[in-house]
């Protein structure tokens, strides 16, 4: 999605799953743009660019994964594209599941899938304009 | 036969295009490409890049007309 | 809190730490009521009671204990008291860190924590107006 | 000496009381108390029942003037 996710967007989708009462546990990650410092000048947002058709393919494959790997009953995956300053939320992984420890296991596991296979590209925006890219770890 | 290069981040920015159309030999391959393109156009850490060829990631093939061969710096996603 | 947790306070929780731009990654886990059957009878809601002195006080301790085992930047627990139906929220952990792994963690440790030491007791409603009480697994 | 002594869920349930004041001997003792509540009640499940005294979980120990005695059903907490 375009931007920051907001927390309403979050709110939303928990909402949304209420009516689900086989879901007895849901697990969210949120990743938030942090003002770093590099080279003492402070990140002042992101801007994310994708290679959009690849990482569409690579968030399905990896929800497949997930939903034959463990007993789920939802998964839902939003990332930013465009500016997200710091504060805001860049990524909003969202797992359910009967059981806590099925949903917490699945969402830590489409975290990491997401941040060592999708084609996602991170501009850090300093605060003289300049800037430096960024490098999952 | 033509293929169809895209760019992307660091690379965009080092190639100073997000996309180009080239024309290249039949059975050309993968990897001699890739440096070539490295080469020309100065790419920083070249190591890091991977390569997708029609949204696939892989390290080495025979390109055929028609691909799609996306550069594909360090992913940031998160 | 009395009754359900609504999604709304978890986006006002989420909301009020955009300000805090050390923060990287949030992990939070959320409880919901499951319409399990029992015996062939549905369940309608969970009726919750607790030593509150005692699960204030242990609260407290695992929070603290939380923050001496991880470099967390911020954690918070609630749960419910009093009558909580199905597919409504009856425990919501959230926790905030620089970086994913330790928010992560300290998310899924404070969850076993609270199943595991709180003085919190669940009579499960169902359909038919009987109870049976609740044992956490 | 008199404790404070405090029933929940299910055994609050057996007792028909949350809470009740006992009169009890100098010096008893934690476990004979427990297994004549037990008893007098009819506690269901009486090995899974934790007792807290003055809030902390123990076994047994020697009670004393003003405690706070818990009868504690399994946790269900989340």
């Amino acid at each position: 999605m375009n931007g920051a996710i907001p927390p309403e967007k979050i709110a939303n989708s928990i909402a949304n799953h209420q009516s689900k009462t086989s879901i007895g546990a849901h697990s969210i990650f949120l990743g938030q743009i942090r003002a770093d410092e590099i080279e003492g000048k402070t990140v002042q947002a992101i801007g994310y660019s994708a290679y959009e058709e690849m990482a569409e393919k690579v968030f399905h494959e990896i929800r497949e994964a997930a939903f034959s790997k463990f007993d789920m009953t939802c998964a839902h995956i939003y990332h930013s594209l465009g500016t997200v300053k710091t504060g805001e939320i860049c990524l909003f992984v969202f797992t359910s599941s009967a059981h806590r420890k099925i949903a917490i296991e699945a969402c830590n596991w489409l975290v990491e899938e997401i941040k060592a296979k999708v084609p996602v590209f991170g501009k850090e925006i300093l605060e003289d304009e300049t800037h430096q890219w960024k490098v999952n770890k | 036969m033509k293929v169809n290069v895209k760019y992307f981040g660091q690379v965009a920015e080092a190639a100073g295009k997000t996309e180009e159309k080239l024309e290249l030999e039949k059975g050309a391959s993968l990897k001699e490409f890739k440096l070539k393109q490295i080469k020309q156009y100065q790419i920083p850490d070249p190591d890091s890049v991977q390569i997708a060829v029609n949204q696939d990631l892989v390290d080495d093939k025979e390109l055929t007309e028609g691909d799609e061969i996306a550069f594909l710096p360090p992913f940031a996603g998160g």
